[in-house]
């Protein structure tokens, strides 16, 4: 069996960000990716990032990746990468299984950072299996990576910054937005995006949701209606919009199944997405030596994924002992960061979701 | 609640679901299944869910050839509104050692005197039954077609379904707590949601059964095994009996909705009440699978699971009642084949409650057995 | 109503639009950034010092109109693409407006497009007077537009005048609608783990990823039960499907 | 339909390769995930469920779901959102569960 001293599975922002702090401070890293790239999200996003300088602010997240990656080329004595390799469990004992290239592997870890991000959710409604219903994440894989379009028309469900960044992606790949649509009376997103969005002539409709899908073979049409105040339905508010993809942006949940196989203590945070892990500040799980770091631990911006990430990556890596003169500042600066990155009005949700699952 | 019973039952599992069903058919009003989750949580909902009647005593075979019997029949006698998906494939059991092949023929000359229909085949007639095993590992198998597979969460919905047409409650999400014993008798069952006063216990509940004997100092000597279970995506039919070998130690079927479900046996599992997942079990399995069905190895796991065998010291279960304490009945002990007796439990067991002459003569199951050191060794089991 | 409708009204803009005096004298960017979010690229990409320092990350700009000289370096690096130029300067009837483009085609210097307001509705035509698109301004292009001066306040974007012109599932691998969820609900199936022994939805090849959180919302809705109480069901390995041939010639053993 | 130009991004294709889909050859670029090709010529159905027969498409992405199982030069239960494209493929519509070969 393979042995190394930090395990970090994912290598999104979280991830990278986390190998990258663990091997600065010295530690021996592997770090395990089921793509054959890193960066995660990273590398479907074309747009620039907000936040701080520190967290690349007004770089894009396509180019970020990249950054980061040099930063982990100055490391490599110290990082094994394992791309396309999935991890299908991690056991009692602490042994992590993965496939790489469809060969079986094991390892065996002695501290390990999750930084597995999280899942798209998924809406009800009649033929909502229908060809051309697609998630946000998929489209984005297809049109943003794979540069084929998802279809010619497409009305998004979602106007939270995923529906709204997709949207003005798709458009960007020369399809048309037909609307985006959100149950919630209010645009969820940063109102900069849903604003450029909205000076392309695409309309926003709050308030309003998908009642039916209608095709044979593939989606051909919609049937949208109206929402009260109460989410109930207006009556006799149904039109049709005709469109051959309807992209679900819903939100996320995070991705914690390795979480509970170690038996790490769970709580329901719909703040945060769904059940996450209860952590302490150095992102430590109730399961000694199991870090989280990113949307596995509530879902949030990448640039907060990437401070949780060189948090972890610290925090796993002194447990180990290994010390660096200027941990506590470096730590103190994560902190910071992540303070300032959940400061303010849209931070409310993020901090109030924390509170429930730090100790 | 109600807070009187005529018997408690202590286990939703088939055992108790069963039982509970042949005492409301024989006419016992108040009769209360106590289930500490859902109905299945326990062994029924984790085992491998086939039924054979190949065995190597006498008793096991009129067990389970009695209980196959029923479930060939279940959905009309039960009158349920779905389908316990009984199919039966067969069971094609591999020798792979002198000593199997030669207690094989044994196994036959009984089974075939009890009117049980297995063959003795070889290598090569048996791979005519599943033609993508390596017949090569084999020295001779016997084949029953009457055995097979069915759905432990239908049949067990289906038991208990009629059970409650007959007036039967069930308790589910409900821990017993402790059981009142005064002057030698039951006198009722103490629960997290109250207690309920009953003359009769029945201790239907599988790796928990020690534990419930303890509430009233009864030693049952059985332990808690962990045996784990894996299953793959599903695939058109190509397997239709089970296949099964003691020696080289799989079990591996292909069930109606496609999938395979595949097990083993392993001494170094833990004796607890852990249901955890193992890395050692996927890979030893993986291994023997790609081994004995090489066409198997392109097909892809979607999961394992663990569950428990509740083992008693000759592999056979132990039916009838506690004589230290009157009023507590046990049905445990199946080291792992509690499912496929569910059927004859039920009866057996409502008949001794009862006081009345068992279809079957399950007078040498008996708890005593082990003290009287006359036990019936099973040499068929994984 | 930006909230409601991504579209800034004329309250939010009242804050974000200089005096006539000093939209006279020549360029100058309005900033349409009325929300509280961690975002300073702005700042920091202003040479000028126009922007007030941001004590907080999450501060909305503040400019000070008589030091921008409306040189448009921070059109291009703000995220939320929320900086235009307005310079009423040009002539006596036009005045220019600079916004960020980040589509192709690019259009083409001296060539007609179609102005568009806030919410996307055409209103003028408008001349593409210059395409900037350095290095420096990866990949967000500014496009100079004069469009009538009173429209100065309304033009924020452009497009080309040619190319713009009970079946309900709940587990996609085990096919379970949401009718039969609901049809075992009643029953009396009321955790999940009890659907998907039921049911096997959850047990497919997805591992439950689609299904779960849907099954535990229906469960919560017909139980009264808050998603924080309910039991959730196992998870067991492994997370993705894998050959029982690569398990058995994988790396074995201890 | 391929994004034959983008202000942001630039695609980095493999060379052109043929595959065949139901007896029909197509195109696509070495080392893209089937299903990217499939869908860039426009077959947005890649099989039927098994009970109910609803058209199964493309739909997670990322090989966790099971909409688009195929089989893939005779192997059933290819998960072609993320199997590579290779020259020569031969990629079929899986009938029912698939047949292991």
């Amino acid at each position: 069996m393979r042995t190394t001293e930090i395990a970090i599975i994912g290598g999104g922002p979280a991830g990278l960000c986390a190998a990258i702090s663990a091997a600065s401070l010295g530690a021996k890293v592997t770090l395990i990716d089921r793509n054959d790239n890193l960066g995660g999200q990273l590398i479907k996003q074309t747009h620039m990032f907000f936040g701080s300088q520190k967290q690349y602010a007004s770089i894009r997240g396509i180019d970020i990746a990249g950054i980061l990656m040099k930063d982990l080329d100055k490391y490599q004595d110290k990082i094994e990468l394992m791309l396309d390799a999935t991890v299908i469990g991690m056991y009692e004992d602490g042994v992590i299984a993965l496939e790489q290239n469809e060969k079986y592997i094991k390892i065996k870890p002695q501290s390990v950072i999750v930084a597995t991000g999280a899942s798209e959710k998924f809406l009800t409604f009649p033929n909502n299996d229908l060809p051309g219903i697609y998630g946000a994440g998929a489209v984005q894989t297809l049109a943003n990576v794979h540069g084929v379009a998802p279809g010619k028309n497409v009305v998004m469900v979602g106007a939270g910054n995923i529906g709204l960044i997709v949207s003005y992606q798709l458009m960007q790949a020369g399809i048309n937005i037909k609307a985006i649509i959100d149950a919630s009376p209010k645009i969820g997103g940063y109102l900069v995006h849903a604003s450029k969005i909205r000076r392309m002539g695409i309309p926003i409709l709050t308030s309003h949701t998908v009642k039916y899908a209608h095709g044979k073979d593939r989606l051909e049409k919609v049937t949208l209606c109206r929402l009260d105040e109460k989410w109930q339905q207006v009556p006799d508010s149904e039109f049709d919009i005709e469109t051959d993809v309807l992209c679900i942006s819903v939100g996320l949940s995070p991705l914690t199944e390795l979480l509970w196989q170690q038996g790490c203590e769970m709580k329901y945070v719909p703040e945060l997405g769904g059940h996450v892990p209860v952590r302490n500040e150095n992102l430590e799980t109730s399961m000694k030596g199991i870090f989280v770091a990113g949307d596995v631990a509530g879902v949030e911006e990448a640039s907060s994924a990437m401070v949780e990430g060189r948090l972890a990556g610290l925090c796993a890596a002194k447990a180990l002992g290994y010390i660096a003169a200027d941990f506590e500042e470096q730590k103190n600066d994560c902190l910071d960061q992540l303070n300032s990155l959940r400061s303010g009005h849209v931070g409310e949700k993020i901090r109030s979701g924390l509170a429930q699952v730090t100790v | 609640m109600n807070n009187t019973a005529s018997v408690v039952i202590i286990g939703g599992g088939i055992s108790g679901c069963s039982i509970a069903y042949n005492l409301a058919l024989k006419g016992v009003k108040d009769v209360i299944v106590i289930e500490k989750e859902y109905l299945t949580s326990g062994s029924t909902g984790r085992c491998g869910a086939g039924v054979r009647m190949q065995w190597g005593t006498e008793l096991n075979c009129r067990l389970a050839k009695y209980s196959i019997e029923f479930y060939e029949k279940a959905n009309e006698v039960l009158q349920y509104d779905g389908d316990i998906e009984f199919k039966q494939g067969g069971y094609l059991i591999v020798a792979s050692t002198e000593k199997e092949d030669t207690q094989f023929k044994k196994n036959i000359a009984l089974q075939n005197s009890l009117g049980i229909p297995s063959v003795y085949l070889s290598p090569k007639e048996a791979k005519e039954i599943i033609p993508h095993m390596d017949e090569t590992k084999i020295i001779s198998a016997t084949f029953c077609p009457k055995d097979g597979h069915l759905n432990p969460f239908l049949a067990t919905q289906a038991y208990a379904d009629a059970a409650v047409r007959l007036g039967v409650k069930f308790m589910k999400y409900t821990t017993v707590t402790g059981i009142k014993v005064e002057n030698g008798k039951v006198t009722g069952v103490q629960t997290n949601k109250g207690f309920i006063s009953t003359p009769v216990v029945v201790n239907a509940a599988g790796g928990q059964s020690k534990l419930i004997g303890g509430m009233v100092d009864v030693d049952i000597p059985v332990y808690a095994e962990r045996h784990q279970i894996l299953v793959t995506e599903p695939v058109n039919p190509i397997q239709n009996p089970m296949f099964m070998s003691f020696s080289l130690n799989i079990y591996c079927q292909q069930t109606p909705h496609g999938s395979f479900i595949m097990g083993r046996g392993d001494a170094n599992e833990p004796r607890d009440l852990r249901v955890t997942s193992s890395w050692h079990f996927l890979e030893e399995m993986a291994q023997s699978c790609c081994e004995l069905l090489p066409l198997l190895k392109d097909l892809r796991v979607v999961r394992q699971w663990a569950g428990l065998y509740c083992m008693s010291p000759d592999r056979q279960p132990i039916y009838g009642k506690a004589d230290q304490v009157e009023g507590f009945y046990m049905a445990t002990g199946y080291s792992g084949h509690g499912f496929m007796f569910g059927p004859v439990t039920g009866v057996v067991m409502a008949e001794t409650i009862l006081g009345e002459k068992p279809s079957l003569p399950i007078d040498k199951l008996g708890l005593d057995r082990f003290e009287k050191d006359e036990l019936l060794f099973e040499p068929s089991v994984v | 109503m930006l909230e409601k409708t991504g579209v800034a009204t004329e309250q939010d803009l009242a804050k974000a639009i200089p005096t006539k005096e000093r939209l006279a004298k020549g360029p100058v960017a309005i900033i349409e950034c009325f929300q509280r979010i961690p975002c300073n690229p702005c700042y920091t990409s202003c040479k000028r010092g126009a922007i007030k320092e941001f004590e907080d990350i999450n501060d909305t700009p503040e400019i000070n109109f008589e030091i921008c000289n409306g040189c448009g370096v921070c059109v291009s690096n703000c995220p939320g693409l929320a900086i235009v130029v307005v310079d009423e300067s040009y002539s006596n009837e036009e005045a220019l407006v600079k916004i960020p483009y980040e589509f192709l085609p690019l259009p083409v210097e001296g060539s007609f497009v179609t102005g568009l307001d806030r919410e996307g509705k055409p209103v003028c035509r408008a001349k593409v007077m210059k395409v900037l698109n350095t290095k420096a301004m990866d990949r967000t292009p500014l496009i100079t537009l004069a469009v009538p001066k009173e429209l100065s306040m309304t033009v924020r974007f452009m497009k080309h005048h040619d190319i713009y012109s009970d079946n309900t599932f709940i587990c996609r691998c085990e096919e379970l609608t949401l009718g039969e969820l609901r049809e075992l609900i009643r029953k009396g199936y009321n955790t999940i783990d009890e659907i998907r022994r039921i049911s096997r939805a959850g047990m497919g090849p997805c591992q439950g990823r689609t299904c779960r959180q849907l099954i535990m919302q229906e469960l919560a809705a017909a139980t009264g039960k808050k998603m924080s109480e309910m039991p959730i069901s196992t998870f067991r390995p492994p997370v993705k499907p894998i050959k029982l041939g690569t398990i058995a010639g994988g790396e074995r053993g201890e | 339909m391929r994004i034959e130009e983008h202000p942001i991004l630039s695609f980095d294709k493999g060379r052109r390769v043929d595959f065949i889909f139901d007896g029909k050859t197509y195109e696509g670029y070495e080392g893209e995930p089937i299903a990217a090709a499939l869908h860039a010529a426009g077959i947005m159905v890649l099989g039927h469920s098994h009970n109910k027969q609803r058209p199964r498409g493309f739909y997670c992405a990322i090989g966790n779901c099971s909409s688009c199982l195929m089989v893939v030069n005779g192997q059933p239960n290819v998960r072609v959102c993320t199997e590579k494209l290779q020259e020569n493929m031969i990629v079929e519509t899986q009938v029912g569960k698939g047949d292991l070969r």
